[in-house]
């Protein structure tokens, strides 16, 4: 299975994501904001960082590239799976790939802790830690999106309404999340939940 | 991008806010302190951006037309956000 | 010349130059002549440290090696501008540093900070403390390097005079590693940012007192941009790797003189600069104010004229502005055009060689004897002294500061902070751990300079063996007060020698630094600062040593004991409690400490050792409090050792700091006791791991209680 | 605080900015992005923060002097940013 990792101007977590997905067994690549065509990936990662400094609003000005243009055609297509962790879930929010936004935290302040989320996916809940590490990660949507929602805030860190974490799209084909999946993988300090995450990406690819 | 002979010059400048039903939390913060200061009792802050700049288009129309372009699709995210042009006249 | 130079130095200036400078280059000798560029009073004290085994501690920024690795760690003060904007003071602060270690080739991969700050209960003190947090958050966050450690001081010494020193370290593979001199023949490139008029003036203002009135610096203010930070050491790393690149130094402080003409000077060749060249922010921009504009986010290339196009390749790759501004080649002058005029041409070694003062001799002041001789005859009950010492801002939790700040980004961060005493670095390429940790000691250095800078240095040292490394080497900052003040050349002075004797009797190399003076304002100056950065190595096999406890552990004190007669001045528990700063400060035990590390080592590698961490702030009732608290688990044990103790020697014996102790738990006793009774290492049973409730020698305090104020105290007061 | 029979509410706008003399990183990236895109060439983008409040006063003279405090004390940093009032009126 090939992933493509996304670099902007900006992103600074592609090197933990790519090595876990190598981890899990996935044929990496990064690609810049320049690509145009990411059919040959089965998997679409949007990594995290502070793409364009963040500035205006957090993932905003990386809407504006030649990759999220091909981002449009590959959800078209139906050719794979896209997910996006924290800035790659912001971007998502600010392309209208996924629905609803993400707007600064209710402290106020940019929050990186260890935080216990429910996961739950295809009607299995459980319990796993992960860390944020974000300053504009409050989920905000209107309308009901609850049976899109895979991951919850079991303390909530930023307001999220619905203390929602997690969620896909309608089709369950592109995925967000604020939470850093690839930094809870590597080491027990961390503990390794990160996995549970890359696991149902997976899963969601095999199920094709 | 060709710069028509005729192009013109216009100022701008815009508000961008979160939208009535979300909740304003840096107004919130702002409304407290000037409580617990004495200042205000309730001062109902609402926050936003702002944003001048410069915009070239061939008469005030298609600046306006260019305005909202970048506006809405730029500056602000419909999902949370409303603009206000507050100012747009030309340059000379 | 403007008044910031003195006649002295004008003077010097004009019988070495054999002429009068002409208007431009007043401003240039008020930079590289000023204190911050120029290390006029430290200079000469600074050559008495102890610079063996280290790696480069004349460039940017010295190191280690490890293997075939370089790991390359500096600190950097931004006292002056935190002081006037803290945000950007605090921001650009970590921009300098970072540009220190990238200007190696060395991949920045951790920042640490060291923050002094007045105790937070006023508004202006707020602004400050939220202004520097935030400022470190956005820039350092966004760059994507990891803020694994550091430390933060609470003291009214500081009120107005906040301390914030930032360090960077970096990564390099040996044979890639750059150096900062020129060599003849080579265009210079400027790299980043257009330059424009932020921070003009900025080394000036650095080497003065600090005016009453804020507005009056508003010019200084520095702007950082972390985004073009992030950019630039992509791209600068990339550049380095090129062939015909030559050497590269950051624009800090005096900018682009500062820069290039260190280059040239290192490099003993001439470098001509063109000012046309500059990509300029704005328009009507003076000659001097582009030579010492301090904008952010710029470096300089040397490099052969074929490497040109595709530095310049890589620069708009990254959206980046580059020029190239110059040359270099035969000769000893540093040479300055516009529209093909020279502006001034002056001698590398006048302009880059600058008067140096001497501090010595020094005398202790009769106010230094007076407080060493001061005793402490203060005390209160135990009962109140364990509610303040336990709410004192100085003990509780930093998990205010260090949540707004990422501590994982990167990849390599292998703890949590507050989990050991040290960060820690996955380092997969030399298979082992690094780590870094921060520590100053005011209050010692106050009373005794000398002693108090090697405690620091020792704190660090304990930081590093009670999680399991092995110290490899250090930096560090010196922040005083003015130079001129007889009771700041004595602390200086004494300081630097404290530390040059401790690291050379631990056998561990100073490699880079940095000195600030100049803290202090109308009638207050701030405690002599001496702060340590210390970097540690451990096998990737082997654990990193953990400070928590968990339920049911047995807690011993190693090291020297506390009694009735030891020597505890400096203390924290004096301070808080009973508002006396006095007394003798404690002397370290150097072979003790090097036998406690091994026992440390050792019982790690036999598996007896469950946790350990070093006594600090707070003595041992301190130390077992914060580690309680962040374990969550209650005790019960004794630890007033002297029969019928007042409260006056309780407090010192619960409170009391003294050097060369450890506090370590574990769930065999049985050998633990007997390696100790083996190896002949003095120890102490404390007591055990249990219940909810903190009990010793009677008295009783619930766990939950304190440790509620241990979580929230600082959020409390910094957020209301 | 005690409110006084006598006092008014009174609306307020204000524009907080960066002083020109200091640098808008944030603008410059954004004009970047507006050249990149082909949309401006050289749309010298400045940002500021805006709000509107409510404050009370007896009259207008007190309300502008009580507004100029809030804008310098606490809405803004006078070392690199400087206020405008856009709007200030009584409401009814
Ligand atoms: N206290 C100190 N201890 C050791 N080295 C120091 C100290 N202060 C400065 N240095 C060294 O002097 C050199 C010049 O420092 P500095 O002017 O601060 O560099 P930069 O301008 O690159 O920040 C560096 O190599 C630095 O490590
Ligand atoms: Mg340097």
């Amino acid at each position: 299975m090939k992933a493509a990792v996304v670099v902007f101007l900006g992103t600074n977590c592609q090197v933990e994501t790519k090595a876990a997905l190598e981890a899990y067994g996935f044929e990496t690549k990064y690609v810049d904001s320049n690509t145009k065509n990411l059919d040959e990936f089965d998997c679409i990662f949007l990594s995290g960082g502070f793409s364009y400094g963040d500035y205006l609003r957090s993932g905003r000005i990386a809407k504006f590239t030649p990759l999220v243009e091909s981002l449009y055609s590959y959800v078209e297509k139906q050719r794979g799976v896209i997910a996006g962790i924290c800035n790659g879930f912001q971007i998502l929010c600010e392309a209208h790939l996924l629905p609803g936004a993400l707007i600064e935290n209710d402290c106020l302040k940019f929050v990186c802790k260890n935080t216990p989320l429910e996961l739950d996916f295809n009607g299995t809940k459980k319990k796993i830690n992960l860390p944020v590490a974000h300053r504009e990660g409050k989920y905000f949507y209107r309308g009901d999106v609850s049976e899109f929602v895979f991951l919850r805030y079991l303390k909530n860190p930023n307001g999220s309404k619905d203390n929602i974490a997690g969620l896909y799209d309608n089709k369950k084909r592109i995925m967000g999340l604020m939470p850093h999946p690839e930094r809870a993988f590597f080491n027990e300090n961390f503990g390794f939940d990160g996995r549970e995450i890359f696991k149902i990406i997976k899963d969601e690819l095999k199920r094709g | 991008m060709i710069i028509l002979k005729s192009m013109k010059n216009y100022a701008a400048k815009v508000i961008v806010s979160l939208r009535d039903d979300v909740k304003d939390t840096q107004g919130l913060s702002v409304d407290k302190m000037l409580k617990r200061l004495n200042i205000e009792e309730n001062a109902n802050f609402r926050t936003g951006k702002f944003y001048s700049f410069k915009i070239s288009a061939q008469n005030l129309d298609s600046a306006k037309e260019k305005l909202n372009f970048i506006c809405s699709e730029i500056l602000s995210n419909k999902v949370v956000e409303k603009y206000e042009i507050i100012d747009l006249k030309e340059l000379k | 010349m403007s008044s910031s130079v003195d006649e002295n130095l004008k003077k010097e200036i004009e019988k070495r130059l054999k002429r009068t400078p002409n208007e431009l280059e007043n401003h240039l000798f008020e930079a590289l002549w000023s204190e911050h560029c120029g290390y006029l009073h430290s200079k000469k004290q600074l050559k008495k440290l102890n610079f063996k085994g280290s790696l480069l501690p004349d460039e940017n920024s010295g190191g280690v090696k490890i293997g075939n690795h370089g790991v390359f760690f500096k600190v950097e003060s931004h006292n002056h501008p935190c002081a006037i904007e803290p945000y950007q003071g605090a921001a650009t602060g970590i921009g300098g540093i970072i540009r220190d270690i990238l200007a190696l080739n060395a991949r920045p991969v951790a920042l640490l900070n060291s923050l002094k700050f007045a105790y937070p209960d006023t508004k202006e003190t707020k602004h400050i403390i939220n202004g520097v947090t935030k400022g470190i958050s956005d820039y350092g966050n966004s760059c994507g390097i990891s803020d694994i450690a550091g430390e933060v001081i609470f003291d009214e010494c500081y009120k107005d005079l906040p301390l914030v020193n930032v360090m960077a370290a970096g990564l390099a593979p040996l044979d890639k590693v750059k150096l900062s001199a020129f060599r003849e023949d080579l265009e210079v490139v400027l790299l980043g940012s257009a330059t424009g008029l932020d921070g003009v003036g900025g080394a000036a203002f650095a080497s003065k007192k600090l005016a009453k009135n804020k507005n009056e610096e508003k010019i200084h203010v520095q702007i950082g941009d972390p985004f073009v930070k992030k950019l630039l050491i992509e791209a600068t790393l990339e550049i380095l790797d090129l062939d015909g690149v030559v050497s590269c130094q950051d624009c800090g402080a005096a900018g682009l003189l500062s820069s290039t003409s260190e280059m040239a000077y290192k490099g003993k060749c001439s470098f001509e600069l063109e000012l046309d060249k500059v990509h300029l922010a704005q328009k009507n921009i003076e000659p001097w104010q582009i030579m010492l504009s301090e904008t952010q986010e710029r470096m300089v290339f040397a490099l052969k004229k074929e490497a040109l196009p595709e530095v310049f390749k890589i620069a708009q790759k990254y959206e980046l502005e580059a020029s190239c501004i110059g040359r270099t080649f035969k000769g000893s002058n540093y040479i300055i055009k516009k529209d093909s005029k020279i502006l001034s041409s002056t001698p590398l070694d006048v302009l880059c060689n600058p008067y140096c003062y001497d501090l010595e001799p020094v005398f202790e002041s009769d106010e230094i004897k007076y407080l060493k001789d001061k005793k402490c005859e203060l005390f209160m009950d135990i009962e109140t002294a364990v509610e303040k010492m336990a709410s004192s801002y100085n003990l509780v939790s930093r998990k205010w500061f260090y949540e707004q700040w990422d501590y994982l980004v990167g990849g390599r961060s292998y703890v949590a902070p507050e989990s050991t005493g040290v960060g820690v670095l996955k380092f997969e390429e030399e298979n082992c751990f690094v780590a870094f940790c921060m520590d100053t000691n005011p209050l010692m250095c106050a009373l005794d300079p000398y002693l108090g800078s090697q405690n620091t240095l020792l704190e660090s040292y304990r930081n590093l063996v009670s999680s399991g490394f092995e110290p490899l080497g250090f930096t560090n900052c010196l922040n005083f007060a003015s130079p001129k003040g007889d009771d700041t050349k004595y602390s200086f002075v004494k300081s630097i020698e404290g530390l040059r004797d401790c690291s050379l009797k631990l056998n561990t190399p100073v490699v880079s630094g940095n000195v600030s003076f100049y803290n202090e304002a109308k009638d207050k100056k701030i405690y002599p600062s001496v702060t340590v950065g210390m970097c540690g190595f451990l096998d990737i096999n082997k654990p990193v040593i953990k400070s928590g406890f968990a339920m049911q552990d047995e807690i011993y004190l190693i090291g020297k004991m506390i009694n009735k007669n030891s020597n505890v001045g400096g203390s924290l528990y004096q301070k808080e409690l009973l508002d006396f700063l006095g007394g003798s400060v404690d002397e370290p035990d150097f072979e003790l400490e090097d036998i406690l590390k091994k026992t440390i080592f050792s019982l790690r590698d036999k598996k007896i050792l469950k946790s350990a961490v070093d006594v600090s702030k707070g003595g041992i009732l301190g130390t077992l409090f914060r580690v309680l608290c962040a374990s969550n688990i209650g005790f019960v044990g004794k630890l007033i050792n002297e029969e019928n103790a007042d409260d006056k020697l309780k407090l010192k014996l619960l409170f009391g700091e003294i050097q060369t102790r450890y506090i370590i738990s574990t769930q065999n006793k049985k050998e633990l006791e007997s390696y100790f009774v083996e190896n002949n290492i003095p120890y102490l049973y404390l007591g055990k791991c249990i219940g909810d409730k903190i009990k010793f020698d009677g008295y009783e305090f619930e766990l939950a209680k304190l440790r509620e104020k241990y979580l929230n105290l600082l959020q409390n007061a910094l957020e209301d």
